[in-house]
């Protein structure tokens, strides 16, 4: 990545990635309204499996979702910080960022652990089916922008990450805050809302 | 009886006179043609879709018109010679975004009143003398879809209290029947449209449109049928190996025949006289019942919930039917007689018949009859159920 | 390329890009405590459990809704980039929003509430 | 994810990089010309790639429908078995839509996107050289199936449960949704990256309203693409993850919907017409003003009827699912939104006809075929408007009518328009052109052969003849009927033929000469500023745009009555290949070392996870590459500026 964006050259004098990825923004909306309709049609379906209503621990999610709204303070203040050149802070809110994402994959594995202990198997009924896909779309992208940050972490380790690229941890930051956006949306609406029960 | 004529050519003429002009004089007997209407919500379709062929065909004459105007305007572009630059037109614009506008405004009221009057019920009932008692029946049919036959199943008590969320188990039912659905003239039948593995589709043409069965779901339907007849149908979504030997029927008749049709329907089997026949019932106890039900003979059936379906049609008025395995085979000739050697051949090998996935718990097996076998179960099958009418015969047949 | 000043009309609404200052840490910190705020407040519904769902599910939509839009404008600086991105996200987000609230309807989901 | 998304480097003879050794990037040329083919980033390659690749699926696809058609040449066919014919009519379906019409209409985006809007390439070039190879390796993936244990038999539509395990159960549903997952990802990555090019990278003066048809009804196609993919790509994963996992989305027995396929599926799938037709409006858009000698009448109406077509497009999916048993509110709804996206498809065909209206027409191939469209295409439009009467569409649906409308539509529509695109921009391309003359018998050996398909097919369905059946019974008035189109599809191929003939032909009786002049057809856009075929570097500059049909009017102007007088010729008007000082992205290997991972990963899914682990790491490996190789080697020896075309 030698060649930097050229944003002055461009039309709308916006750099070809940001918009690329606003681009891939939108389109992830459509992706997750997908996934958060399915399980929205399908969330009074748990045949003779454990009910959403029965098997949330809406304390537990709460930690978990407050660790990753969180991570986006880190994620903006490390971006922030190598804004201004400040190339240590920046590494570490970084490694903030990527711990605090890995606590919440590392909350939500134990969640599934949980339900599936208490019966609700990925094919135990629809409801579980939906419920496993979406929240597992949301969990893998987690773990993607947290191997993203790490990349991000160890090309400033190694003395490559500096304040013109800017840009690439600005990305990596927009991808970071949608999925936690999205979280919010499902946080909401899943977890909060009354679910059914059996 | 079979209340077919050659179709209306005037429609196709206007919707493909640019291409069609020398096949007009054409007409054939279609027996699934959806231009015939022979019931109230046909016939309200094809009213209503009447005038729009002929508008979309005058639409399509006035553009092929123009395009064929526009060969007037040919020119090799030889010279310099150039046409006015003309950029557009905002008054031609606007004209031409009201017009098919207010058509398809008009068309948009005509299309909703159609809508609700194809999806409303009437509150009827018929007289019916059921095992001596006269009972008000309100003419409903639970039909069945699955692959690759359609069942159709009659409670005379009425559908309230019955459980039909599950298609896979419903409560017996008073006549059971399949490929053929038989109504009552002049009455507005209330269909309740079931699956049991995949989706399928229900249509008569020539009585209603079509609707899915979905597993899963209870879908209203409605079908009526003004003339007595026997009307050809056709399932009409996609539904695997067999989809297009999935046919069926919906035979009415003057309710005085449907009468005597529910009273011989509601009888069991009778237990056969002749040796062939007996020693066909023996073959068939060991070997059909382990999926087909006769009542009076088995009211279980052994393995059934093995299949995929968990159902295989009910024979215990086969003979009544005129077609069979999925509405492809007639049973009679058409002066009457059994056809046999066709209904040999299906005991021999059905899946040679038919193509189904036998091994996967769909269709019906090779059973690995003999000859003589087949010969009494032929011989047993004849003792079940009354033949029908000879014009229901004769207009069974397509050709 | 140097002519083109005069040409590219887009980018005169555009230039903006650089024109405003990035939010302070300070601002961050207190966005952030909004957010901490109304998780807590959306999290304590749940122990209220008088609260009818008529009431309670507009209540935490609306505070959905504002931390959904803390994020986006803060957070991932739509409030001050150029509005192009915010137009193709959003373009999303309400096409998203209005398709899938069909195909609810049209399964009757919110009858079932 | 992010940092696969390099930077363009859309550099010109500014200050800036002055100081940098100039010169055009060639490309590797000489003996082994493969290697050039398989590390290109040039748009225009990949334009060609793409085109290459759609036209084989076409053949094949066009083979199926041959067979399908022999099979129902006659009552009780015997030539296909019921199984056979399930496979091959669902691979008809798919090979036509998503590796046929879908890449053809790619390969026109991607050849002449940057060449209208005047840019030198797209904004991710080694983004783009991935999306075809992605592409590829999908299509080549679904077809694989044939060999492994057979094709996928559910229809392309796939409708659940009957795709599910226990009613499909060999592999070829794994094949279809883990193949259409795969040419997902090129569909939406391509679709980002020219949204993004189209935005970013248009000639200094070209606001969005100086933008050719093509390209802005373009514009709508792939933001139609960022929008749907990932609908199709969710319905696709709920099938994959039930098929592979026992994911119950689809078990009624659970409370599993099967219409949730549905919706999803069509959500996706009516967007999807409109991302299959809007190319072929666009092409016939350029053709018809260019053989008319008019420019587009009504161009904002042109642009703004697109975009209500893309948009309303997303409101009446379930006309598809009128007899699914959704509802007859939702009926109802969906029938009034259907019918009125009639409008929008109405004004276009009005304004075509008054572009033509008044014209010089000349009918060259390019224009016969855009002539086609026209009227073609109206049948199937107004076909539709019969079918979105919900009441009359319970007894249309799932008919012969249906197949007919849509072929219509696809046909006589997308793939009449393809065909003019071919011969109005072949020179463009190739620096030849097509013959002419059997362009022209192309055409009309296609057109009666089309009509003779499809046209019967109407009456076939209106007279009951079901869909998706392998065969039917003598005695029900479908005979004759059939017989003619068995024939008609024959004559079809026949068309196809010499299309192919005239491209061998054209290209041997082109050889040794020197590439065709500039502005063949006296055309109107950006794209013809530059020679014939195109250099590698497009432009020599960058043009500053004006007005919109920018090339025409630099050849035309007006005199005092408002007669057209031309100001300039053609050559002077083109540019004429020289570069100077124009920097190009370099060829890469990883976009196909990344695509050539993902078929392995869809092998491993559904055989052996030891293929996930292999096709994986390569996906890792080009990825990684990828992201630390240079987008353009400052480093690299440059060579000297070339002219391409004045080489005698």
């Amino acid at each position: 990545m030698t060649n930097q964006t050229h944003s002055e050259e461009t039309t709308t004098g916006l750099s070809h990635n940001k918009l690329g990825m606003w681009v891939f923004l939108g389109s992830e909306c459509l992706l997750f309204g997908a996934l958060i309709s399915t399980y929205l049609l399908y969330r009074g379906r748990f045949a003779d499996g454990p009910a959403p209503g029965d098997i949330f621990d809406i304390p537990f999610t709460s930690v978990s979702s407050f660790v990753l709204l969180m991570s986006s303070l880190t994620m903006v203040l490390a971006l922030s910080a190598l804004q201004r050149g400040d190339e240590r802070n920046n590494r570490l809110w970084l490694l903030t960022t990527a711990l605090l994402g890995a606590v919440f994959v590392g909350g939500q594995v134990y969640e599934f652990t949980t339900f599936l202990r208490e019966g609700l198997g990925y094919t135990t009924s629809p409801f579980s089916s939906a419920f496993f896909t979406l929240t597992g779309f949301h969990g893998v992208h987690v773990s993607l922008g947290v191997i993203f940050l790490m990349s991000l972490y160890v090309s400033s380790a190694r003395g490559n990450l500096h304040k013109e690229r800017a840009e690439t941890v600005e990305l990596i930051g927009l991808y970071w805050h949608f999925v936690d956006i999205v979280w919010i949306f499902i946080f909401t609406v899943i977890y909060l809302v009354p679910s059914p029960t059996s | 009886m079979k209340p077919f004529s050659s179709y209306r050519t005037s429609r196709f003429y206007l919707l493909f006179l640019a291409f069609f002009l020398f096949f007009t004089g054409c007409s054939s007997d279609a027996e699934l043609d959806t231009l015939e209407p022979q019931g109230p919500s046909a016939q309200s379709i094809d009213s209503l879709s009447n005038p729009i062929f002929i508008i979309a065909g005058i639409i399509l004459l006035l553009v092929a018109g123009g395009n064929i105007y526009m060969w007037r305007f040919r020119s090799d572009h030889s010279d310099e010679d150039f046409p006015t630059q003309s950029h557009g037109n905002l008054k031609l614009e606007i004209l031409w975004t009201i017009i098919p506008v207010l058509i398809l405004a008009g068309v948009a009221v005509f299309t909703l009143i159609t809508l609700a009057e194809i999806n409303s019920t009437e509150d009827n009932a018929m007289a019916l003398s059921v095992e001596g008692e006269t009972v008000s029946w309100e003419p409903e049919v639970v039909v069945v879809g699955q692959q690759w036959w359609w069942e159709y199943r009659y409670y005379l008590d009425g559908l309230e209290g019955v459980d039909l969320s599950d298609a896979r188990n419903l409560p017996p039912a008073d006549i059971v029947t399949s490929t053929q659905m038989v109504i009552p003239t002049g009455e507005e039948i209330e269909l309740k449209i079931l699956s049991r593995d995949v989706i399928h589709s229900h249509w008569i043409p020539a009585l209603n449109g079509k609707k899915d069965a979905v597993p899963g779901r209870v879908h209203p339907w409605k079908i009526e049928a003004d003339e007595p007849g026997v009307y050809f149908g056709q399932c009409t979504e996609f539904c695997g190996l067999s989809h297009s030997r999935m046919r069926m029927q919906t035979v009415a008749m003057e309710p005085i025949d449907f009468q005597n049709w529910v009273n011989q329907q509601m009888q069991p089997a009778s237990n056969p006289v002749s040796e062939t026949a007996k020693r066909g019932q023996e073959t068939f106890d060991s070997l059909c019942t382990r999926c087909h039900v006769v009542n009076g003979l088995n009211d279980e059936t052994s393995i059934g919930a093995d299949l995929v379906s968990n159902a295989a049609p009910n024979l215990t008025h086969f003979m009544s039917r005129t077609t069979y395995a999925g509405g492809i085979f007639n049973l009679y000739e058409p002066d009457g007689s059994l056809d046999r050697s066709q209904l040999e051949a299906w005991l021999r090998n059905s899946p040679e018949e038919k193509p189904a996935y036998a091994q996967g718990r769909r269709g019906m097996p090779n059973m690995g009859l003999n000859e003589k076998q087949i010969d009494d179960i032929v011989a047993y099958l004849q003792t079940l159920g009354a033949r029908p009418s000879s014009e229901i015969i004769s207009a069974t047949e397509v050709e | 390329m140097s002519t083109e000043t005069e040409h590219t009309t887009e980018s005169d609404k555009s230039d903006d890009e650089h024109s405003h200052e990035h939010p302070s840490d300070k601002k961050y910190f207190q966005i952030a405590g909004i957010l901490a705020v109304l998780t807590a407040l959306e999290v304590a519904t749940y122990w209220l459990e008088s609260v009818p769902g008529e009431i309670l599910i507009p209540v935490l939509m609306i505070m959905m809704v504002v931390k959904f839009f803390y994020v986006a404008a803060w957070f991932m600086h739509l409030r001050f980039d150029n509005s192009l991105f915010m137009k193709f996200f959003v373009s999303g987000l309400i096409l998203a929003s209005v398709v899938y609230a069909i195909f609810l309807t049209v399964f009757e989901f919110w009858h079932k509430g | 994810m992010t940092q696969t998304m390099e930077p363009s480097s859309m550099e010109t003879s500014n200050g800036e990089n002055s100081h940098r050794p100039l010169g055009v990037y060639t490309r590797p040329k000489g003996g082994s010309g493969w290697r050039d083919w398989v590390t290109t980033v040039d748009h225009k390659k990949i334009g060609i790639l793409y085109g290459a690749a759609a036209l084989l699926f076409f053949v094949i696809g066009g083979i199926e429908a041959l067979l399908i058609r022999l099979q129902l040449a006659t009552p009780d066919g015997t030539v296909l078995g019921a199984d056979t014919y399930n496979q091959i009519y669902t691979m008809h379906g798919v090979t036509m839509i998503f590796l046929a019409a879908m890449p053809l209409a790619a390969a026109f985006a991607n050849y002449l996107i940057p060449l209208q809007i005047g840019a030198r390439d797209v904004a991710f070039p080694r983004l783009n050289a991935m999306s075809f190879w992605v592409f590829l390796a999908g299509g080549i993936f679904i077809n694989l199936s044939w060999l492994l244990g057979g094709a996928p038999d559910g229809g392309w539509f796939a409708y659940s449960p009957n795709t599910g395990i226990v009613f499909s159960p060999s592999h070829g549903m794994d094949f279809y949704a883990i193949g259409l997952q795969i040419t997902g990802i090129a569909s939406l990555v391509s679709g980002i990256n020219l949204t993004v090019t189209i935005f970013n990278m248009r000639a200094p003066g070209m606001t969005l309203f100086k933008m050719p048809v093509f390209t802005w009804m373009m514009l709508v196609v792939q933001l139609l693409l960022v929008f749907a993919m990932p609908v199709i790509a969710v319905a696709l994963f709920l099938l994959t993850f039930s098929r592979l996992f026992g994911a119950t989305f689809f078990t009624p027995e659970l409370g599993g919907d099967p219409l949730l396929w549905q919706h999803l599926f069509w959500i996706f799938g009516h967007p999807e017409v409109y991302i299959l037709v809007l190319p072929a409006f666009g092409i016939i858009s350029e053709v018809i003003p260019t053989f008319s000698r008019k420019p587009i009448f009504g161009y904002p109406f042109m642009v703004f009827s697109g975009i209500a077509i893309g948009f309303m497009g997303w409101g009446v999916w379930a006309h598809h699912m009128f007899a699914s048993g959704i509802g007859p509110v939702s009926v109802a709804a969906f029938s009034l939104s259907t019918m009125f996206i009639a409008v929008p498809t109405g004004v276009k065909i009005l304004n075509w006809m008054a572009t033509m209206w008044g014209g010089r027409i000349k009918f060259s191939a390019a224009m016969l075929f855009a002539f086609g469209v026209v009227s073609m295409f109206t049948i199937g439009g107004l076909s539709g408007v019969t079918h979105s009467i919900a009441p009359a569409d319970t007894q249309q649906t799932d008919t012969y009518y249906i197949v007919a409308h849509f072929h219509y539509v696809i046909f006589g529509g997308i793939i009449f328009g393809l065909f003019s695109g071919f011969f109005f921009w072949w020179p463009k391309v190739f620096g030849h052109k097509l013959s002419e003359k059997m362009g022209k018998l192309n055409f009309w050996v296609m057109l009666i052969g089309f009509n003779l398909t499809f046209g019967p097919m109407h009456i076939l369905g209106l007279q009951g003849m079901s869909r998706r059946i392998d065969t039917y019974s003598p005695g029900f008035g479908f005979e004759a009927w059939n017989l003619v189109v068995t024939i008609g599809s024959f004559i079809i191929a026949l068309s196809v033929l010499i299309f192919l003939i005239n491209v061998i032909t054209s290209a041997r009786n082109a050889r040794g000469l020197p590439p065709i002049g500039p502005d063949p057809w006296d055309a109107r856009s950006l794209e013809w500023i530059t020679p014939n075929p195109t250099p590698a570097h497009n432009f020599d500059e960058i043009p500053i745009v004006e007005s919109l049909d920018e090339f025409w009017h630099r050849k035309y102007g007006s005199d005092e009555d408002g007669k057209v007088v031309r100001v300039a010729s053609a050559e002077d008007v083109c540019q004429d290949g020289s570069a100077e000082g124009v920097h190009l992205p370099s060829p890469s290997y990883w976009p196909l070392v990344f695509a050539i991972g993902l078929p392995f990963i869809g092998l491993g899914l559904i055989y052996s996870l030891w293929f996930c682990v292999f096709g994986g790491a390569l996906a890792l490996m080009g990825l990684y590459a990828w992201v630390f190789e240079p987008v353009d080697d400052p480093d690299v020896d440059h060579h000297e500026p070339q002219k391409e075309d004045a080489s005698d």
